[in-house]
């Protein structure tokens, strides 16, 4: 599985994309929060604060409850300031 | 239908007589132009002014997205044509961010459509701005007013 | 400010261009392109074509209208600037007629007043549009939504 | 006092200006196109339908009841088409 990170989450966590293989417990995005927040001091700072951080599992916008289970693509990050 | 995530400035002028120039047989053609402003918060008078800005993007995720909006928007309005086109990387003050373009037969459709597309953009289009001024590198946080634009739009 | 009734074409990429630059510091610019219809009617497929149009015009009120408009439109939203330029005189079809453009530190406000001017501009300003097709030339009739569109913004 | 045609108002006039003095008595929209309708029937095929023709007043729009006395400059025109 692609992890990406943006903005300050990227900035936090310290690089732009891992590639890992969470165990199969890891369904959904809150639980996959729970696991890279447990990967490093760095992860955990970025996920300190779920309410302000966004996911979009295969590049499409998705709430905290939403199954990351099976899906190749899952990215954080703070909501978004374009346009 | 022309949607563009590109790291290049682009041409306002240059982009505007291209979709007119398209779109000749609509009677209603509305544009809009998000150019990067030179000082922080809501107010120019008491913002700091900053420097450059940089535009962080998610560019695959950014692609597929404005052309979902774009497909919602002609499913909302009879639209001639649609085009979108984003920047990202690093820009300077006064260079513009966005191009957002709308033609259709009535003016009301145009109008209508380039404004939905605007609130759908700043609330759903994966960008990031980073503006840098005197006292430093700053994230730019999201509006609570633009969520509120967006909802407006929302199907009851 | 810029407002211009003429008689000659004008170019759209160059006025949106023009308008943009001498507003770099506003975040947001609307514009809006009313392009001559090569169709009677308001349905592109059952109307008649339209090889030529001519719209008279009273210059002196048209100046006069157009300045008090802006001037409306400036008490009630908070714009930077306000370009309002309209032909009279014989168009071909795909011509722009009308080009009207906002600037603002705000995207709500810049779309809402370049709604405005053209809604009153259609109701208000002094030009009349004769169609020249197959089977002669008409004068277009007045739309009732257009009266429409315009009471949206009376005050109450 | 100038009095200026517009659109298919002044095709059938058949011309686009005219300066003419009304009397005193003339003072409001509906009493000069009374009088104007009288001095052709070119001008009275023109104000034969009053409700589509509309009228300004030194450049300004004004209602049928307004006043015309000490004007300089009336129009007639039907309702506005352009943009």
């Amino acid at each position: 599985m692609n992890i990406l990170y943006f903005a300050w989450v990227r900035e936090k966590v310290g690089v732009a994309e891992e590639t890992l293989n969470p165990p199969a417990e890891v369904q959904t995005v809150t639980q996959l929060m729970d696991w890279l927040a447990a990967r490093s001091p760095k992860h955990a700072a970025a996920f300190s604060n779920r309410a302000s951080i966004r996911a979009a599992v295969d590049q499409v916008h998705s709430a905290h409850g939403a199954k990351v289970s099976g899906a190749k693509e899952v990215a954080f990050f703070p909501p978004v300031t374009g346009g | 239908m022309d949607i563009r995530v590109q790291q290049g400035a682009f041409d306002i002028g240059a982009e505007t007589a291209a979709f007119a120039a398209r779109n000749t047989t609509s009677g209603a053609v509305c544009t809009f132009i998000g150019q990067m402003r030179d000082f922080r918060g809501a107010d120019k008078t008491s913002g700091e002014p900053i420097a450059s800005m940089e535009l962080d993007a998610y560019p695959g995720m950014a692609d597929k997205q404005l052309a979902d909006l774009a497909a919602e928007a002609q499913a909302r309005w009879p639209l001639d044509d649609i085009a979108i086109v984003h920047r990202f990387g690093v820009l300077k003050p006064g260079e513009p961010i966005v191009f957002v373009a709308t033609a259709s037969a009535h003016r009301g459709d145009a109008f209508a459509a380039c404004e939905f597309l605007m609130d759908w953009l700043k609330t759903k289009a994966p960008f990031w701005k980073k503006e840098t001024g005197p006292s430093g590198s700053v994230w730019v946080e999201a509006q609570a007013s633009d969520d509120a634009r967006a909802a407006r739009w929302k199907e009851t």
